[in-house]
């Protein structure tokens, strides 16, 4: 297998494919749409779903009704189209059943931009609509890390029976770069034995997110609440790099984590002992492994394209143990690894009493 | 080695696609390689332009502040890029759409009319391969060769009658690029 | 030879219901429309490969009555989840059943757009004239000078508009291959009712594309009625604003409807 | 001979919305007026000491809450003796 | 003036209608309903704008128009259709025109069930719609207090040209309570000079949330962030009971805080050192305070109608300086003192050494 | 006497449009629609109390263009929002300028309820059989067999549906008093959609209810043409499957025609 | 002082309303008081119950496990709220309604045929005001004067014709629950 | 004698659509092929030797940039000396 030029977009929709995705619904909005395009390319000629539906509200529905009947589905978009898939986010995480959401992030709030952004990390990983609950959450920083975490988020949707999101900002999405597809799946062509086939020679089946009762509702959630402890402690990720001997740690995810690994690099190349941390779940956050970082190092440097979220992370994960510093370019604007280094080397300093 | 090309203009003058073939040329010589391109909604004549990165090493940032190497294909972009290129970087720029001489004397800078000479090889939309040739000539990122046979794959045989002349538009770049004393 | 007498059941639950209480006010013509929509299932044979999508309303639970597979909506976006379940089982029967305020206000957007693609389904719009399940305020649907909980002076059509006639509008698209209103307010509109809902059925099964039955429906409750006053109001309020009969009748299901 | 007929309302399950009393072109359906049943409603019951019922099933095709199940008599041939 | 005997729904509405609020637009949606039927029947009386809009989508976005005009304007939803408003609110976020959102939150997630809950504090106070911002968020706890905090709703909405949120569960919404009414305000008659009024003898304005230009969205942001830091530092808020000798505080918002209340002092009278905390606004979060009282006491019970939300902003605020426990119903349970009493005398019990 | 020949302006541009330039593409004809309400609001001597709501699509921007006090909306909520503005502000001109995407997809409910609720408010919307700004994908509006980006081998109507025609479904709701469809494909069309714009800014001015005027439009970019041949794709094929004219005038309308 | 009182019955039976009497005259005698009712979306024939405090202080919690005093107006709520009544707390037993008679004997139990004393007086919906009356008798928490006086202004004027009835079935609640010997 | 007309083209804000080019029934605009604007675009220009232009004003109606501005001359009464 040879590595192939594409944009991040392309790359995940189709390794969304060889995962073997049976049904997409969308909406067009950049800068994610290159992914549904290639899936109204490729998913007729496949013999598979595809709906430009009417709205975001309208997608997430159908990927809901898809989802019941245990067909591997996903739709993607980009913020403003993921606010308005929050209700639907919610009944499908309560009704147990898998699907994939790819939100492609752009500058907001409102309208915005449609340049590169994290503005969304609240969004996604505390409330991907009302009631008690996080949707898996994973970040890949480059096209084939995206490839290989679609496929992964398949199958974690599977296992869990939950809500995973790919989330990324319009950087990748709009990048191209090398990166090897995994071979077409063959689909799947047996049923979950929760989902909805009709009740042939057998009991019919429920999928819903009504429980009118109290104590039973609070039973439908500490099920929830169990399967997110079991995700929570297994499904932990992230990557690293010259942390061992570090004293400051650089934490950043996604694209943000790729643009600091250069400046980190560079503080490196000056003599400074600065590590990199990139988590790719960003629910579950990679907590303990975090916490255990901040008894080893002196400070942490948290890098975002927002006004500073996943700080709020790492701050709970590192626990006062050592400062955490903050630094983000909002707006669409994208940092570049020359004023990474500066904010390294300013902190840098001063842990040196500088 | 690692190199990071700028190439800057309106939309519709193929700004995108060259610094696409500069990647999948570089791709097919094994590099590794990012391009990233400034996107916006659907407007004529707005700014585009594309960042390339081409490196031995696997590439962590895919932007840069300072690029080493600026390709502009119109005036704004000259004044938008020449102050941001490296010291000792390369300025191509493409005379037909400018109306001053870059004034940096840190970087290299090579200056010809790439529209008007593409406009002379049979299409003026060939400013892109005029202007990739020179680069080639200037910074041997990529061979020729192979830019050669990757720009006629990805014209594909639907635009075969444009093989012929594109090839032609990166060797007058190419051959502009090796003769001008920048 | 002397005839023997026998006895017959000559009407008993379908199948398709299951055998258990439904949280329904007493009179409120829900049931009703259940039933048929039952008996039609299993007059057809289809039950084993039905899908309900129940909608947010008093008729949530459908999902509990129906002896199906069933899913439950969203508030309004029932005809969404609907074209999802279809498109990966195109084989299956899918329907959805949905109050005025869950089709005609919340999921205005999903129903036209799902009658706009012309999606394979089947929708049982039940018209109340009122929002039941939050108990009682102004419908869409709720006729003019209708007190309601928000409406309390009467409707006001200057500054709510006139009553939607759904079945209208949903007729008007290409789509759409059957749509019919019709009324469950006495045993002959009941009757009639049902043949709507088979030949709505009948048309998915032939692939003919969307089909629609809207019926109006009593809410005793909310309406203050008793459940036989209610029936009154249905045939003589209702019926003279929202009138009976096929709205959209393509060609081939006409042919279908001689069947 | 008027065909015969019967009919069985499950109690429980009533709602006493009156909606079959309604339908029953007999007039043989009443409400009970002595109890309630378990849900708390008055249910409806035959009343038919004359066999009016003719086991037309007009009630239960109006009955929400299908309550009603009905019997018809229906001549058969006797069975080979 | 005499207190009146109001449920809290009701309450808001009329408090909101002597505020002055001149429109009002809404969807019924249990256990919520209350508040639009009166507006139903008082506004249209009034000669003001009410419109039952054709769901919450359309709703807050009637919402945007009137606020665009510089009208006091509100609407008020529960959990699933505030879900539905997310996009709306971080437009209205953006643009930075004031408005008024009361969420009466109900179980979930999904469609849940209609019973009292918490569980949409990230929802509220982390990302109400997508992009980088925090809407001011109070939490009454009785029906007076309700009362008294929509008429500061109104008030810092205008004063911040920002969103602000009441939020309170099902049971403060369905219960009746004592409570004094304000007096009618007048209607504001002058309009603010951004507001759109017609371009009459004037430059004519303008009322976005979109900016293609990345550095000039980060402007924005900027400036957003800027207003939202005044905020933070502002209008903090909260009440306490026998804090100043408390070994451990308990700390609840809303109804929670009430009923740990009881808790609390049955607790003191068992003659345990037992405080009581109750944030009333959210976002901000009282933060300083919290943390101030960290430094004096030995730990923290945290009480929530969810799985565990607003624990984490009490772990931030006591940055690993105390033991932060928590105890949580879901699914529209609501706690009694009773088991909350048993929790503190349990932890009170292992703080003795027990 | 002899008569002396002065020179006079007959045509320059109207006041209510800001003399900038625009982001559209060569002869895109969003510009024209811009132009001619511009003209309307100025003749009509409205334009300091008019107030635009702005989409979300390629005339996202009219809010720069037109020299009026505007807001821009949420993709497909416009008309919701200027019904926000119009309820507190009854006095004021208040008119939503939508494209295909914005108000046939994603802002169906929100158009079709505004119609329902006869408010009043004029509606510009302008077809071009595409999404514009996110670079050309399939629109409800999308003719059979168009190919989209996100219909490349032709929009197939099994799968997508029927173009949908907005005018006729509008002109169904009774709340609406004046639904004209228009196209800008030539000189003699565009002076006939210009009356028609200016029709439905009296409905607005009468406080006669909801009016809206369809423009067909081009969008050269996408389609893939010239600005000439998009005019020409226009009239050969757009024309034909969307016809032109009124589709509701109110009585109380049609006097105001004739004044 | 403080008591939690839990109203309990179906839906229809005026146990929300009975509630709120006594909250009404909670507040008319200047004390405090919440009233919580169960809602649930609209059904006719499920359980409605509602919790009344009344207190002399201001109120923390308005729920609670264990009330004072429960007033069941069917059988369903006599199984759920016989065993929740605090020790020493008092149980008034709506004996037209239910199969059974109370068990325990560390609470004050009233049980009485409510809704077949309603029926006579002229009326089934009075079953709430007969109970009432008995609750006042037992339990002094506000005067049956102010409960009067409340009943009537909560009926209004629309209901004119209804005080009288009323007023009796209070009267006769209350002289139940002074004769008889708990 | 035919109406005297005069169009002025403000060459900054033609995109060259050549949509003026097509509604003019006189012929008499054409686009530019020597230069681009500031914009990058070829813009029209009137070309009138023979002094056709009727100021009709249909280009201007065709223009979507409003580029046009268009003059008439038309007889006025001289003014009292
Ligand atoms: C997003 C959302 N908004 C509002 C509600 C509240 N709600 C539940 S049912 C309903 C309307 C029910 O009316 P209708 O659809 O006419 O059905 P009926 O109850 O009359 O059968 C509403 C508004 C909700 N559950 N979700
Ligand atoms: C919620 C949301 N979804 C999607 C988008 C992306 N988007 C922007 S414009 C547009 C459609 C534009 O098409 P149309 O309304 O036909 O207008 P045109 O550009 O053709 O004039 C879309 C889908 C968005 N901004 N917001
Ligand atoms: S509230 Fe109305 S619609 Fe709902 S069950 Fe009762 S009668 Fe039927
Ligand atoms: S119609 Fe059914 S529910 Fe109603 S009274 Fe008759 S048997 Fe009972
Ligand atoms: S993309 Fe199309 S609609 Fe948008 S400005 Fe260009 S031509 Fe006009
Ligand atoms: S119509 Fe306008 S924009 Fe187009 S060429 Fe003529 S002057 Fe230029």
């Amino acid at each position: 297998m040879t590595a192939e030029l594409m944009k991040g977009n392309v790359a995940l929709a189709e390794a969304a494919i060889r995962a073997g995705v049976e049904a997409y619904f969308g909406y067009p909005i950049t800068p994610q749409t290159e992914l549904l395009e290639h899936m109204a390319k490729r998913m007729p000629e496949l013999g598979r779903a595809f709906i430009q539906a009417e709205s975001e509200l309208a997608a997430i529905n159908m990927v809901y009704g898809a989802a019941c009947t245990g067909a591997r589905t996903m739709t993607s978009s980009s913020s403003p189209g993921f606010s308005l898939m929050q209700e639907g986010l919610s009944y499908i995480a309560c009704s147990q059943v898998p699907c994939v959401v790819v939100d492609v992030m752009r500058g907001g709030p409102g309208l915005g931009n449609i340049q590169p952004s994290q503005a969304d990390y609240f969004q996604v990983t505390r409330s991907a609509g009302h009631g008690d609950y996080h949707p898996i959450v994973l970040a890949p920083a480059s096209v084939q890390e995206a490839v290989d975490l679609i496929g992964e988020a398949f199958d974690l949707a599977d296992e869990y029976r939950h809500v995973v999101l790919i989330v990324l900002d319009g950087l990748l999405g709009q990048m191209m770069e090398p990166a090897e597809l995994p071979e077409m799946k063959p689909l799947r062509m047996e049923r979950a034995d929760w989902a909805l086939t009709g009740a042939a020679g057998r009991e019919k089946r429920i999928i819903t997110s009504l429980e009118l009762d109290a104590p039973a509702l609070e039973a439908v959630n500490d099920n929830l609440q169990a399967k997110l402890a079991v995700i929570r402690e297994k499904e932990q990720r992230w990557t690293e790099l010259m942390i061992e001997d570090a004293r400051l740690v650089v934490v950043g995810y996604g694209m943000a984590g790729r643009i600091a690994e250069t400046a980190v690099k560079q503080a490196r190349r000056e003599g400074m002992k600065v590590g990199l941390l990139r988590p790719i779940s960003l629910w579950p956050f990679p907590e303990e492994h975090l916490s255990m970082i901040a008894d080893h190092s002196d400070a942490f440097l948290v890098v975002e394209m927002n006004a500073g979220q996943m700080v709020e992370d790492v701050r709970l994960a590192a626990g006062g143990q050592v400062p955490v510093k903050f630094y983000g370019r909002t707006g669409g604007v994208v940092p570049v690894p020359e004023e990474i280094y500066h904010e390294i080397a300013e902190l840098y300093n001063k842990l040196n009493g500088g | 080695m690692q190199e990071e090309i700028v190439f800057a203009g309106f939309g519709g003058q193929g700004v995108l696609f060259g610094g696409q073939l500069l990647a999948y040329t570089a791709l097919a010589e094994g590099k590794y390689v990012t391009w990233i391109p400034s996107y916006g909604p659907e407007m004529r004549g707005g700014t585009a332009n594309c960042t390339v990165i081409v490196s031995d090493e696997a590439i962590g940032s895919p932007v840069t502040k300072y690029p080493s190497v600026g390709i502009v294909f119109n005036n704004p972009s000259l004044d938008k890029y020449e102050e941001l290129i490296k010291p000792g970087g390369l300025l191509i720029v493409n005379q037909s759409m400018v109306v001053r001489n870059p004034v940096r004397t840190d970087i290299e800078a090579l200056v010809f009319p790439a529209t008007a000479l593409a406009t002379e090889l049979g299409d003026t939309k060939m400013t892109n391969s005029v202007l990739f040739g020179a680069l080639l000539a200037r910074r041997p990122i990529v061979s020729l060769e192979m830019a050669q046979q990757v720009l006629i794959e990805k014209l594909g045989q639907r635009k075969a009658h444009l093989h012929a002349i594109n090839i032609a538009a990166l060797e007058r770049g190419y051959e502009i690029g090796m003769s001008v004393q920048a | 030879m002397e005839a023997v007498i026998e006895e017959k059941i000559v009407y008993q639950r379908p199948e398709a219901l299951s055998d258990i209480h439904t949280h329904y006010c007493p009179g409120c013509t829900h049931g009703v429309a259940h039933r048929l929509v039952a008996e039609v299932l299993d007059e057809l044979g289809v039950r084993e490969r039905a899908i309900l999508v129940a909608p947010v309303g008093c008729s949530v639970f459908a999902y509990k009555y129906f002896n199906i597979d069933a899913a439950e909506a969203a508030h309004g976006r029932a005809p969404a989840m609907a074209t999802g379940i279809k498109r990966v089982m195109p084989n299956h029967v899918v329907f959805t059943y949905q109050g005025d305020g869950d089709l005609a206000a919340i999921g205005m957007g999903e129903i036209m757009h799902t009658a706009i693609r012309g999606e394979n389904i089947t929708t049982i719009f039940i018209n109340n004239a009122i929002y039941g399940m939050t108990g009682g305020q102004m419908a869409p649907t709720s006729l003019a000078g209708q007190r309601t909980k928000s409406s309390p002076g009467g409707r006001d059509v200057e500054l709510t508009g006139f009553p939607v006639k759904m079945s209208e509008i949903i007729a008007g698209i290409q789509g759409a291959s059957y749509v019919g209103r019709y009324s469950l307010h006495n045993v002959k509109e009941i009757n009639r009712a049902k043949k709507a809902i088979r030949t709505a059925f009948k048309v998915q099964l032939e692939g003919l594309g969307f089909s629609m039955v809207e019926l109006l429906s009593s809410c005793p409750t909310n309406w203050g009625m008793t459940p036989a006053q209610a029936l009154e109001w249905v045939e003589n309020m209702m019926v003279p604003y929202y009138p009976l009969g096929d709205f959209k009748v393509l060609p081939e299901v006409e042919q279908l409807m001689k069947r | 001979m008027a065909v015969k007929g019967r009919i069985e309302i499950k109690e429980a399950k009533c709602k006493g919305c009156t909606l079959c009393v309604m339908a029953c072109p007999q007039n043989v359906i009443e409400m009970v007026t002595e109890y309630v049943n378990a849900k708390g409603y008055y249910p409806a019951h035959l009343v038919d000491p004359d066999g009016k019922c003719t086991g037309c099933a007009l009630c239960a095709v109006a009955c929400p809450d299908v309550c009603i199940t009905v019997y018809r008599q229906v001549p058969v041939k006797a069975a080979a003796v």
